[in-house]
């Protein structure tokens, strides 16, 4: 049972992602496009949680934690950006 | 085992990270003589170390004490030392001359250049395909750098080309050595010359795939038409103490296709033996005509001399190409003749382009040069050996060259080209030269002297054009054992991997 | 799978070959970048796939090809380096030659001009 | 216990996965930039809060280990995601994203553009 | 060894001017005029051997693999030649003491001629045909500084060059011809080839070497259609052409054609073609020689026409017209010497060479007319004068030979006409010179030389005489020694007398000098017709030519090389797509047998958005951010595959590098323009997409072919040993640190180097700092909002707490060093980005080359402390240790050489991006301030 | 309120005993010598890193800090599934509005912990804090400042303040006794 639910879960994250990738692809602002790609950060570490589940095994961690701590440095870099223009001043 | 072979790439690493660190980092002056001695140092340590490869014969280091063909080795043989030689000599008349106050003129000139020593002394000592990119990577990158040294526009500009070209070149690369550990499953260039006699029919297409590509990587290092643009614009740009190190990037291609194509795509390689011939052949030709044609179109002199180098390297590549016994001794003499004597042309450039003013190097009637005497004779000796006139080291290697070739259709080509193209730098130069010190405007030369340390530079590479044609019975005796040995696989694998069976 | 992989192998190349080509120097970057994307799933790829491996001993029995891996590992790093240098040295030529075309100067234009600041 | 155990993972899941969509959905549907904020911050987060549940209750499952650092994830994604709804919405304030009609407090909005892109004087920001 | 030293000497006298150069100048012409006499006098010391017909060696080993050794061979031939060069050479240096003015600089002129000496003497005395080639090169050079040493003259920087090139061509065709001669021969050895002659002759390449080597000889020798550099040289100063162009320079050409002469001569080819050049040329010298205005010009031509006489008598192939030619070289030398010097001499009383100004010097300089008269009548071939018997046997031999067949008669009558000619330049030399009324508008009143100026003149004068008078004595002895090495052994009969009867040759004097008088005196309507010649330049049309060369050169050049990346980028392509696809086609199918893994659904997905965001970076290529936000996917999706294939390491390293890149990139972009224009054509774009995908699928299909096939690698070793040898169990990190830790060492060194790199770059950089973005509007007023600030604080030790756990646990797991050094980094970017540089700077003033420079320090020490225990670089070391409470723990000396790793990588990415972001930090220009 | 620290090798105790805790839960262990290694590095690395943070006021009250964590989380949970309703839901019904909250608090750390919990809470993100205050010089007095709040169906506006200021600014006020 635990391995449908699984693949059921793993459909609903690749629908997100995908949807993700929709909006990032139509925009239609550039906030609009940042914010889908940092939806899609996120949605990815579930990605790889479901992968280690799948694998049973708990390598996929840190690769899921460090999306979690440093992906949205790109997002907030970007922002900064468009604030800004200069991100380190 | 002695750790003697490392010395040539971790001295200047050494070096380059002591200056990079007080007590050294914050004077111009100590920069200045540990970055001196230490290439001094470097120059004795290889050739002590070619001393004891001549008299040890072929012999290899295991880093970290993993055994070939798991780990990466270090290889000794005649032509990988001579080529360490070759690089610290002529590190050391480029060091004393930017040491003259060449350094000063942009940040961290000092370690970047030993840096870059390490990359080139590196690239040569390797035996491992992967470890030769990552040295590739760490003489390209120092090579960037340090050919932005001074600043202008100029300089800017070549570097965007050659970095972007490089930068595909490293992608190039990168797709070679996946195919080649794809297909033989080793990255031991030893390694593979044995595993390529084994491998089975359906993969040789794709192993010739790799090895092909590993040539654009080689062409486009040592600039073979018609991957060759990056080279003028890039060597006339540089400062001149870089140009005169980046005589010896392009031999690192040259080199480099020595080594692969002898040793893996050798004889044993069973359908793969010579592929890359029939591409080298014609381009090395092609190349020979277009540096000619550069020497004479060429409207300043340093554009003239990075052209020279192509012409150099056209001939190297002609002779990799031919691939025999006299070829390979050939290549050995010719490579430290036109290594040391273009590095010192640059110099020289530089020197003249001081003292004429605002003319620089272009070849128009300008000021007279403040001692003509002094550059007229660099210029002269640097000039005739460049063009491979007696009695300078030129003849010698043009001799070579030329007997090199069987006699055919390949020695028609081969000599037709030499000799035209001689002719034409021969023209080239006596147009330059007599531009450059003859065809002055009234106005009076200026008071800047070359600077002491300058002028022994300069003068150090041409003593070795000398030195080579005093000494070129037992040089030419060393290059012929160099070459012999590059030839001899068996022996060599024997030596690296005895328990594989030394049969490729 | 191996078709797929290879036809992504194929197609971030080709993408990354045609950014190369431009006459800019941020695509050429951005090309760059996806050219050694594509070099390192190649390089990756020299290992053959395998779902279910590991690099880690006493995590399975069926170990994948660690030595691509490392490699991969290098190529990363040595790309990282080299696009940061490329990188800054656009905006260095931007800086000195006025433009930011490639060749620091606009096709048929003679020399190098500078761009009217925005 | 061990099939409560699995009952509860795929429960997790299943919530987690569904948040996750939820907020993906909302990405997708929403009209405007800031209703389209919503659901990212804060349907993906729980989202994710279920998946990362559910990860501890199935690598806790086997007897010798157990695992628990999953819950690292969460405390970044806590501390993260409103930064980065801030720092967006920041941008599209700056961007002078149109709201949809039918938002309230416009003038709200107008003061926070106002604020977020310079243009009026320094002063007349620290009014009100 | 004593042979040795006649070489050496003159090569050591290169040196004695330029030591003696503060001396005073007789002081310095005597000191170097005695290597040069001592040289003479152990030549003369070995006269007798040589008369005697021995051939005396001396060699020296110097590149035996190349074949060329220092041979010297001392015979007949060598001795006459090494006799005049040494001989007028010495005459020279006393000559050119007194001609060379206070300005000219004497030292270098010594120096210069002492070398053209040595290279003359290594040409007639070299045994080893490679050595003689090396010395004949050596004579282009140094005759280029000899004629070029009046620099600031326009005429004579040109001429030099042209002669540069005429004779370097020569000389590489010279070059060929031995080299193949060697090859026929086996041997560079001269000994060997002048045996060789019949092989040489039979051998198939016989023409093409023929051809080569007279092309050395005709070019050297000014040979019609060569000649035209030689007048052109005469800008030299006049000791140097009376030494080059009489008896060394010109000659060496001829010296090869004797010296050779037993190898090559003898085939109808030779007769053609050297007989019919030298007719050419003594015909076209003789004729051009009387229209010469100028004194140095008509001596120039007259030694062309004298020169192509001696190449027709070789080329006639009879054994006496060899020993004519031997004879006419030493009677050319000695009286156009001491001609030029008589020239020279009126030059330099006079103030001019022009003969339409030279009149009536008779009144001035008497003696030295005296002197010019008797060497022209020599020239001429008047009787009593050496040239009589030279040109009396060389008009014999014109009758006698047949090889024309029928048409033989054309010679002795075209030697005739020649001769007349001859005779008529002659007397148009001591005519208009001596008499024929006053001079005209001379700056100087002349008169004649100093007495030593004069001396080597009268020698020559003198020498001439005897040997016209009584040649048997005077040179008998030397004649028939040199024609003996010319012929190799057999000398025919001949006789020296001066009075040989009413014959055919006599005959042909006679009306040589009865219609040279008479077209003399008519000489008018013969100039008046060659005005109406169109004049030919050959100075400015060579230089023309060269010119022509250069532009053509130029053109090409600039053609091929347009200066655009983008050009040069698609040659790299081109090569990528021949070199590795050509294979391809060979193969029969790309599958290699390996089964495929199934494809998921979830799989398929990732590739689908992998493809997709490729493809959009693509299309979205010139909106700039966007092209970045998709290009980020593309990263993302990739780390996500390496997941997915069982690549942990490398997801986590690919994450991280990707995170800085965009930081980089943005901050990049505020220097950038945000929008890229539209450039390419539409041809452009569709010729890119179809290279790309060429590529694109080149690649594609080898990475699937090499996919699908099974696969043996040193892998499974790396595995089996990663605990028991490198003491760790994450493979991949062990590869990293261990087995192949010296590509780490490399790779962070490349790290470092670029962050140096970059410092560099941004030093002094003239930024544009644009004052609002790409749509215009204005920044924004907050510069680190609050939230973020806050965030970032508190995010520093929790991301220092993980990398530190990521460092530790690389050795087992996933992790290490550089991936702990990006956390680390990136921690602190966020601090940079949050709060700014000097909000860092203030709490925390780091160097961060320093910090790389430590960081690669700690790792090469690592590697360099293995060598304390006699292991090799890089030995890792690793053991377990039992400590009382806390259990076992692992030290590894992996762990010291990671941490160097970590350092560099903080150090490299903060020094990157931190001085990166500093450039903008003082002076922002804003909205309100005025810019 | 109190902003510095009570003893100088430990600046910030709660950062420790996070920081120890995120350690122990990084490793999954409670060996002796995780534990021990984690103690070093909870004390050495606030320790340099407290160079890198501006003066806050800190932690007085810490239980009710801890409560109001725990309320957080269950709001969170609960504000989610609205918000998940809301978004399958009809968007046209949608009522969105920007709401002004003004701010009590005057120091970053609290607004920052404000800001943050209104984000993950109730369909509302907080869109801004202005005006700005770091242009001022160090002896301005700081205005009155506001947080900007975006929510996503606004039914009455007084009440969502209200709410805001009630249940979350006023603990907060609490826990840092500001």
């Amino acid at each position: 049972m635990l391995a449908k639910v699984i693949f059921l879960v793993f459909g609903m994250i690749s629908l997100a992602l995908l949807l993700n990738l929709w909006s990032l692809l139509r925009g239609p602002s550039l906030p609009d496009r940042i914010l889908a790609l940092d939806t899609m950060y996120i949605n990815s570490i579930a990605l790889i949680i479901l992968y280690g589940l799948l694998m049973g095994s708990p390598l996929y961690f840190e690769a899921a934690l460090l999306i979690a701590m440093i992906g949205f440095i790109s997002t907030v870099a970007v922002c900064k950006f468009f604030l800004r223009g200069d991100i380190i001043e | 085992m002695s750790h003697l072979i490392l010395l040539p790439i971790l001295l200047p690493m050494l070096t380059a990270l002591l200056i990079m660190l007080p007590p050294v980092h914050h004077s111009p002056d100590r920069r200045r003589w540990l970055s001196m001695a230490s290439t001094l140092l470097l120059l004795v340590m290889s050739v002590w170390l070619l001393s004891q490869t001549l008299t040890d014969g072929v012999t290899f280091y295991a880093l970290g004490n993993w055994q070939p063909p798991f780990g990466i080795i270090l290889l000794a043989d005649t032509v990988s030392v001579l080529m360490v030689c070759l690089t610290s000599f002529l590190a050391l008349g480029a060091i004393c001359y930017g040491s003259a106050g060449e350094d000063e003129r942009g940040s961290f000139f000092h370690p970047l250049f030993q840096f870059q020593l390490m990359g080139i002394n590196g690239a040569f000592l390797t035996g491992d395909l992967f470890n030769l990119f990552v040295f590739f990577e760490v003489l390209l990158i120092a090579s960037y750098a340090l050919l932005i040294h001074g600043g202008g526009k100029n300089k800017t500009k070549a570097a965007v080309h050659y970095v972007v070209l490089n930068l595909a070149g490293s992608a190039v690369f990168l797709f070679a050595l996946a195919i080649l550990y794809g297909t033989l499953g080793t990255l031991n260039i030893a390694d593979m010359a044995q595993k390529i006699s084994a491998v089975p029919a359906e993969d040789i297409m794709l192993v010739k795939a790799g090895g092909l590509l590993l040539l654009i990587v080689f062409a486009l290092k040592a600039a073979i038409l018609p991957l060759q643009f990056w080279l003028p614009a890039t060597y006339a740009s540089a400062s001149p103490p870089v140009a005169a190190l980046f005589a010896v990037m392009t031999k690192i291609g040259v080199y480099a296709l020595l080594r692969v194509y002898t040793t893996i795509f050798g004889e044993h390689a069973g359908p793969l033996a010579g592929m890359a011939s029939a591409w080298l052949w014609p381009l090395g030709l092609a190349t020979i005509v277009l540096g000619a044609i550069g020497v004479l179109a060429s409207l300043d002199f340093r554009k003239l001399v990075a052209n020279l180098v192509l012409v150099s390297v056209g001939s190297l590549v002609c002779l990799v190409a031919i691939g025999n016994t006299a070829a390979n001794s050939a290549v050995l003499f010719y490579t430290l003749h036109s290594t040391l004597v273009t590095a010192a042309l640059f110099l020289v450039a530089d020197m003249i382009a001081l003292q004429r003013g605002k003319a620089a190097d272009r070849l128009v009637s300008a000021r007279r040069v403040a001692q003509p005497v002094l550059l007229g004779s660099v210029f002269m000796v640097a000039a005739v050996s460049v063009a491979g006139l007696p009695p300078l080291s030129g003849f010698v290697g043009k001799l070579m060259i030329l007997q090199a070739v069987d006699s055919g259709p390949a020695q028609i080509g081969l000599w037709s080209v030499i000799l035209v193209s001689s002719l034409l730098v021969l023209i080239g130069l006596s147009r330059a030269g007599s531009t450059l010190f003859w065809r002055v405007s009234g106005q009076p030369a200026n008071e800047d002297k070359a600077k002491p340390l300058q002028v022994f530079a300069v003068c150090w590479l041409l003593s070795a054009s000398v030195a080579l044609v005093a000494f070129a019975g037992p040089i030419t005796a060393l290059t012929q054992q160099g070459a012999v040995q590059l030839a001899d696989i068996p022996a060599t694998l024997s030596i690296i991997l005895p328990a594989a069976g030394a049969t490729p | 799978m191996e078709t797929l992989f290879a036809c992504c192998i194929g197609f971030l190349t080709a993408c990354g070959v045609f950014l190369m080509l431009r006459g800019r120097t941020f695509p050429v970057v951005v090309g760059l970048t996806m050219l050694s994307y594509a070099v390192n799933l190649f390089i990756f790829a020299s290992g053959r796939l395998n779902l279910r491996g590991a690099v880690v001993l006493g995590t399975s029995d069926n170990y994948a090809d660690p030595l691509p891996q490392a490699l991969v590992l290098t190529a990363i790093v040595i790309g990282f380096a080299m696009t940061a240098f490329l990188v800054i040295l656009a905006i260095r030529a931007r800086a000195d030659l006025g433009s930011d075309h490639v060749d620091g100067k606009l096709p048929g234009q003679k020399h190098a001009k500078r761009e009217p600041r925005q | 216990m061990q099939h409560w155990m699995e009952w509860a993972v795929a429960f997790f899941l299943l919530l987690g996965g569904s948040f996750v969509l939820i907020g993906s959905i909302g990405l997708v549907r929403m009209p405007d930039f800031f209703m389209r904020l919503h659901g990212p911050t804060k349907a993906t987060t729980l989202g994710m809060g279920g998946i990362l549940l559910g990860s501890i209750f199935y690598f806790s499952l086997s007897p010798d280990s157990i695992s628990v650092h999953e819950l690292l994830i969460t405390l970044f994604l806590l501390i993260t995601a409103p930064v980065s709804a801030h720092m967006l919405i920041k941008t599209a304030l700056h961007h002078r994203l149109q709201a949809i009609e039918r938002t309230q407090g416009e003038q709200e909005l107008k003061r926070g553009q106002a604020h977020a892109s310079k243009e009026g004087n320094r002063s007349g920001n620290t009014d009100n | 060894m004593i042979l040795a030293w006649i070489l050496l000497l003159p090569l050591l006298g290169t040196l004695v001017p330029l030591l003696a150069a503060n001396w005073r100048r007789s002081a310095c012409a005597l000191a170097t005029a005695i290597p040069p006499a001592i040289a003479l006098m152990l030549l003369l010391y070995h006269g007798s051997a040589v008369f005697a017909g021995e051939t005396l060696r001396y060699t020296l080993g110097w590149i035996p693999l190349l074949g060329l050794d220092i041979s010297i061979r001392l015979d007949g031939l060598a001795f006459l030649f090494s006799l005049l060069i040494l001989g007028i050479g010495l005459l020279i240096i006393l000559y050119a003491r007194y001609y060379l003015s206070e300005q000219d600089s004497m030292p270098r002129f010594y120096a210069y001629l002492m070398l053209f000496m040595t290279a003359m003497m290594g040409i007639v005395l070299s045994n080893n045909v490679l050595q003689l080639w090396m010395f004949w090169e050596l004579t282009s050079i140094s005759s280029f500084l000899l004629i070029s040493f009046w620099w600031h003259k326009s005429e004579a920087r040109r001429g030099a060059r042209m002669a540069l090139a005429i004779t370097g061509a020569g000389g590489l065709c010279l070059l060929a011809a031995l080299l193949l001669l060697g090859q026929i021969t086996g041997s560079y050895d001269l000994d060997v080839i002048l045996a060789s002659g019949a092989v040489i002759r039979e051998h198939g390449w016989y023409p093409l070497v023929l051809v080569l080597f007279l092309l050395g000889c005709f070019t050297k020798s000014a040979q019609f259609p060569f000649h035209f550099w030689l007048p052109n040289a005469m800008a030299a100063p006049t000791p140097v052409s009376a030494y080059l162009h009489s008896a060394t320079m010109v000659k060496a050409g001829i010296f090869l054609l004797a010296r050779f002469y037993p190898a090559m001569a003898g085939t109808d080819l030779w007769f053609l073609l050297v007989s019919i050049t030298g007719l050419t040329t003594l015909l076209v010298g003789a004729y051009l020689a009387l229209f010469k205005h100028d004194l140095k010009g008509l001596l120039a031509y007259s030694t062309i026409s004298h020169l192509g006489l001696i190449t027709l008598l070789f080329g006639m192939g009879t054994d006496l017209a060899a020993v004519a030619g031997v004879f006419h070289i030493i009677n050319h030398a000695t009286f156009k010497a001491s001609l030029f010097m008589a020239a020279g001499i009126i030059d330099h009383e006079s103030g001019s060479r022009d003969m339409r100004k030279l009149n009536g010097l008779w009144h001035f300089m008497p003696i030295t007319a005296t002197l010019a008269m008797v060497a022209a009548a020599a020239m001429a071939g008047v009787p009593l004068l050496n040239g009589f018997l030279s040109k009396e046997m060389f008009f014999a031999e014109t009758l006698h030979q047949h090889l024309l067949g029928s048409l033989s008669w054309i010679i002795p009558v075209l030697a005739t006409i020649a001769a007349i000619f001859s005779v008529a330049y002659s007397m148009r030399f001591i005519h208009d010179v001596f008499f024929n009324g006053k001079p005209k508008g001379l700056t100087k009143t002349p008169h004649e030389p100093p007495r030593y100026m004069r001396m080597p003149v009268e020698v020559l004068v003198v020498l001439c005489i005897l040997v016209g008078v009584a040649p048997g004595y005077v040179i008998g002895d030397l004649l028939q020694a040199a024609s003996f090495s010319v012929l190799g052994g057999t000398v025919p009969e001949y006789s020296l007398a001066i009075w040989h009867g009413f014959n055919l040759p006599l005959l042909m004097s006679v009306v040589a000098l009865a219609a040279g008088s008479l077209i003399y005196i008519n000489r008018k309507h013969l100039f008046d017709f060659q005005n109406t010649l169109p004049g030919v330049d050959a100075l400015t049309a060579f230089e023309q030519l060269m010119a022509a060369l250069a532009k053509r050169c130029q053109q090409f050049y600039n053609w091929l090389d347009n200066g655009s990346l983008q050009r040069y980028m698609v040659f790299v392509l081109l090569a990528i797509i021949v070199l590795a696809g050509a294979p391809l086609l060979e193969l029969d199918t790309l599958f290699g047998g390996r089964p495929e893994l199934p494809v998921d659904a979830v799989n398929a997905t990732g590739a689908a958005m992998l493809l997709i965001s490729a493809f959009a970076t693509v299309v979205f290529h010139r909106q700039r951010v966007v092209a970045l936000l998709m290009i980020s996917v593309v990263g993302l999706m990739v780390s996500i595959a390496f997941t997915r294939f069982s690549a942990p390491d490398l997801a986590l390293t690919q994450l991280s590098v990707e995170v800085v890149t965009i930081i980089l990139l943005m901050l990049a972009l505020f220097f950038l323009p945000h929008k890229t224009p539209k450039q390419s054509s539409p041809t452009r774009v569709l010729r890119d997409i179809g290279l790309a995908s060429m590529v694109g699928v080149v690649i594609g299909s080898i990475s699937y072919a090499i996919m699908t096939r099974p696969f043996n690698t040193i892998s499974d070793y790396f595995l089996a040993n990663a605990k028991t040898g490198g003491g760790g169990t994450n493979v991949v990190n062990v590869i990293l640190v261990d087995f192949r830790g010296f590509d780490t060492m490399g790779e962070i060194a490349v790290l470092g180097i670029a962050a140096l790199g970059i410092f560099k770059l941004l030093t002094r950089i003239p930024v544009f700092k644009p004052s609002s973005d790409g749509e215009g509007r204005p920044w924004a007023r907050e510069r680190h909002p609050l939230l973020l600030a806050t965030v970032a604080q508190s995010i520093l030790p929790m991301a220092l707490m993980v990398s530190v756990f990521i460092f530790f646990r690389g050795h087992n797991l996933p992790g290490g060093g550089f991936i702990a050094g990006l956390i680390t980094a990136v921690a602190i970017i966020l601090l940079y980005i949050s709060q700014g540089v000097d909000w860092v700077k203030a709490r925390m003033n780091i160097e961060y080359q320093r910090v790389v420079a430590i960081g690669l320090l700690i790792a090469l020490l690592t590697g360099l402390a293995s060598l304390l225990f006699n292991r090799p670089f890089l030995t890792s070391w690793f053991d377990y240790f039992k400590l009382p409470l806390f259990g076992e723990i692992e030290l590894a000396s992996a762990i010291a050489f990671d941490l160097g790793v970590y350092i560099t990588v903080v150090g490299a990415t903060l020094l990157i991006l931190a001085s990166l972001g500093k450039m903008t930090t003082s002076h922002r220009p804003t909205h309100q301030e005025p810019t | 309120m109190r902003m510095t620290p009570r003893f100088s090798w430990l600046p910030t105790p709660y950062r420790s005993l996070l920081l120890f805790v995120i350690w122990l839960l990084l490793n999954q262990s409670l060996a002796p010598i995780h534990l021990l290694f984690g103690v070093v590095l909870a004390l050495f690395i606030p320790y340099i890193c407290y160079r890198f943070r501006d003066p806050q006021p800190l932690v007085e009250r810490p239980l009710l800090a801890l409560r109001y964590i725990l309320r957080v989380f269950a709001d969170i949970v609960t504000a989610n599934a609205q918000v998940a309703v809301l978004i399958l839901g009809p968007v046209h019904k949608l009522h969105p509005a920007f709401v002004r909250v003004p701010l009590d608090l005057q120091h970053n750390l609290p607004i920052t912990i404000l800001a943050g919990t209104v984000s993950m809470t109730p369909g509302t993100v907080s869109a801004d804090i202005y005006p700005c205050t770091e242009h001022l010089a160090p002896d301005e007095p700081l205005p009155q400042r506001w947080l900007l709040v975006h929510v996503l169906n606004l039914e009455d506006e007084a009440e969502l303040i209200a709410t805001i200021k009630q249940r979350y600014e006023a603990p907060l006020k609490e826990i840092f006794k500001c």
